[in-house]
Formats: structure tokens, C-alpha cells, sequence
């Protein structure tokens, strides 16, 4: 099997994420299911009302991150096509900060393939979230990545 | 060499990215320590975040080599 | 919490599903995730190339199997909204035939909720399917829903 | 009192549905066992398939009461 089919997409964007085209791309006659993953923009964050979102990534590193999931659910799951894509830039409410998508020929497979992938996400690729309230705006909390704790036992 | 810095980071310095020539054999912790010399308030950070060098997290130990790219990446917010 | 929301859509159509308006359905303002569920007809079976399928159900006592299901998924997971629709009649391959979404405030909800809703769609929900091939057609295969064992001990 | 049958149960006895009386204190497995007299193959898929009365998946030694609308179902294959 190889480890990115072509049809793969993983592209970060600055202009409104299309879902739907995105269901259609992943999709397979061999295939018989889809589970798909939409997250976008609460009005609220530990009780202050948001009034928008600013995205920004470590574009080169976060695709390489995102090609990395993409690699690692085809070897683990028997999935046919995957679709991930998230937005940078200023998002307001509602609006999709990122949409994954994972066709295979039975369920299980996409089901767990999809939750992997937003996952690990969100905790290994770089992109940062800044949130904006009315009277101020901060970074959002979020995870530090896994690293090798030592060159020396890393090589 | 170019050296990145993301997110909170890089509106604590002032800086999206800097090049220049830093010396060989130094490791990406000493990197950091030269940014935190000239920007204290970076000293604070240095135990919630992690590093990257040519886009691979690396440890902190890592020594540097010409041309490397390094980043200083807050904990990521995605999703 | 009720037991039902006002917008949940739990329906039985003869038409193609429209999926992109059932995402907008569920989504709110303050939800943060959708997980979604598309089920399509594969273009094959056990080996045999599908030419299409034919659906069937007991419309009434499906619906109420369907309600059964998203009273459930409010009371044991943290979700907003639920859309289950499922088509019947004759489907081509490539055509949704079931589609499930599940809006929340936090994935993990939406993630489960959906799983669950599936899962349970597949094993207590009165609709067949009848599979037709070039040489024949066959009723699938399908799952015996659980019954009580004897009505002296169920009532 | 309705009696309804799905699937390929419905393609055996050629009769999606039927409307009539049946004797109170019958149970469903008994009024199965009508359709089995007059459908012999019917038999054969006693052991794969379940009733429900009043849309209500049911056991096989349920009685009947007036009114009642029972359906004999084969395994279900939605999704």
C-alpha cells in the first residue's frame, strides 16, 4: 500500500474551507463509508464571548506534519482516501477552522482513522490559535508537542 | 541559518524570523539562551515550548549545523 | 435535558439525501465539532459487482427505533444536535444511503455519539436492503436485532 | 389486528400485509406458526429473524390483544 495515495489532499487556506467538495474528493466507488470531522468557531471560550479568530502556522513544517497523519492512517487503517485541510487567518464564528474527511470500504476504519488524524492534529501540528473578545484577546492554550528528549538517544 | 519564532513568541520579540550566522557545535538550547539574553521575558517560556530544526521537534541538546532552520514553537493551538 | 431537541432530524426519504444542508442543520453557535457519517452504496459485494440496491423499511416503527437512538446519544454524551436520514427505494452506486451528523461542543461527544448511532442504526433499526447483481439479486446479510428472551420476564 | 412481513419474508408469502382476526391469548409464536402451515418455506427462517407487536421488538411468547399491529422481521440491513 503505498504511504500517500494521490488523491490525498492536505492543504492549509486562507479562503473558506468548500466540505463539500472535499466529501466528494475523498470519495470511492470501492468505498462505502465516509466519516468526516468539522471543527469551527465556538462563540465562547471558558466563558468570554470570542468575536473572532486569528490562525497562524509554520506553513512548510505543519503540511510536513499533516502528510505525516496522512502516512501514518494508511499503514494503520485500512482506509482509502483522506482529506485534511485547515484555515489560517482571521475566522469568525462558525466558521470551519478545519475539516477532515476519511472514505473507506467499511466504517470502523474511517471512524478511527478520522479521530487519529484531528487527534494528533492537535497536538503535533504547528499552527496557533489567537482568540479575540471584546475587551482583549489571547493565545489560545494549547499542547506541547512530543519531542526527543535527547539528541544523544535520538540518533 | 534562519531562526523562526511562532505565536506568542514571536509578538514577545518583535521577530518572525531572523538570519545570520551562529556558530557550529552550539546546541539549540544555547540558541534559545542568546534570544533570552536580548529579550528576558523569552526566559519565561522556555519550559512551554518546544523546538524544531528543519522542521523535525527536536531536543534541545541538538547541535546545530549550517543552513538549519530552527523554530520556537509555543504549545500549538490547531483544530 | 430533553430528550429530544426541537432540531433534531430523524427522517426516511425517497429522494437523495441532501448532506451539505444536514451539516448546516446540526451546527450551532456553540457547538465546536460536527462528525459526520456518510454510508454509500459500494460498487461491490462479496466479490460481485452491485448494479444497485433496493431499500425497504417498517417506516413507522423505524422512525421510532431512530428516535430511540438520539434520545439515547442526548442523555449519555455531551452533543447539541443530531441529524439521522436514511433513504430508501432504489439506489445507485456511489448514492448515500444513510447519513448521520452529530454536533457538540467537544469532539470526543460528537466522535461518540456518531459511532454509537451507526452502530446501533445497523442492529435495531427495521430496513433491508436487497442487493442486485447481473446475474441476480440477493437480500444482504444483515444483523438480528436483540429481543426480550420471554414476556413473562420482560414485563 | 394487522399482520405485517418485510424482506424476504415478505417475497415468500407474496403479502406485505394482512388485516383480520385472530384468537385473543394467541402468542406471536403461534400466530407464526399459521403463516408457517400455509407457507411451509416460511420455517425455515424461524430461527433468523424476530417479531415486533405495536412496533416494538417482542418475544416469541408475547399474547396478542385486539388491535395489535404484529410484523415478523428478518435480519435487519440498513446503513
Amino acid at each position: 500500500m503505498p504511504a500517500i495515495i494521490e488523491e490525498d489532499k492536505l492543504e492549509l487556506v486562507r479562503e473558506a474551507i468548500e466540505t463539500a467538495s472535499l466529501m466528494r474528493h475523498v470519495r470511492g466507488e470501492q468505498d462505502g463509508a465516509i466519516v468526516a470531522f468539522d471543527g469551527f468557531v465556538r462563540n465562547q471560550s471558558h466563558g468570554r464571548m470570542t468575536r473572532y479568530l486569528e490562525y497562524e502556522a509554520y506553513e512548510p513544517m505543519a503540511l510536513g506534519k499533516m502528510k505525516e497523519i496522512a502516512t501514518y492512517i494508511h499503514e494503520r487503517y485500512r482506509i482509502h482516501c483522506v482529506a485534511i485541510v485547515h484555515r489560517l487567518g482571521h475566522l469568525e464564528i462558525g466558521e470551519t477552522s478545519v475539516f477532515i474527511a476519511v472514505s473507506a470500504p467499511h466504517r470502523g476504519a474511517a471512524f478511527e482513522a478520522c479521530r487519529y488524524a484531528i487527534d494528533t492534529l492537535k497536538k503535533t501540528v504547528p499552527i496557533w490559535k489567537k482568540e479575540y473578545f471584546a475587551d482583549g484577546a489571547v493565545w489560545a492554550d494549547g499542547e506541547l508537542p512530543p519531542t526527543p528528549p535527547s539528541a544523544k538517544s535520538a540518533s | 541559518m534562519k531562526v523562526l519564532f511562532f505565536g506568542r513568541l514571536r509578538e514577545l520579540i518583535g521577530v518572525a524570523e531572523e538570519t545570520g550566522e551562529l556558530p557550529e557545535e552550539m546546541t539549540l538550547a544555547q540558541v534559545f539562551e542568546r534570544y533570552a539574553k536580548r529579550h528576558p521575558k523569552l526566559a519565561e517560556f522556555r519550559n512551554s515550548m518546544v523546538v524544531s530544526r528543519n522542521q523535525e521537534f527536536a531536543a534541545w541538546d541538538t547541535r546545530i549545523a549550517e543552513g538549519d532552520e530552527i523554530a520556537f514553537l509555543p504549545p500549538v493551538s490547531g483544530g
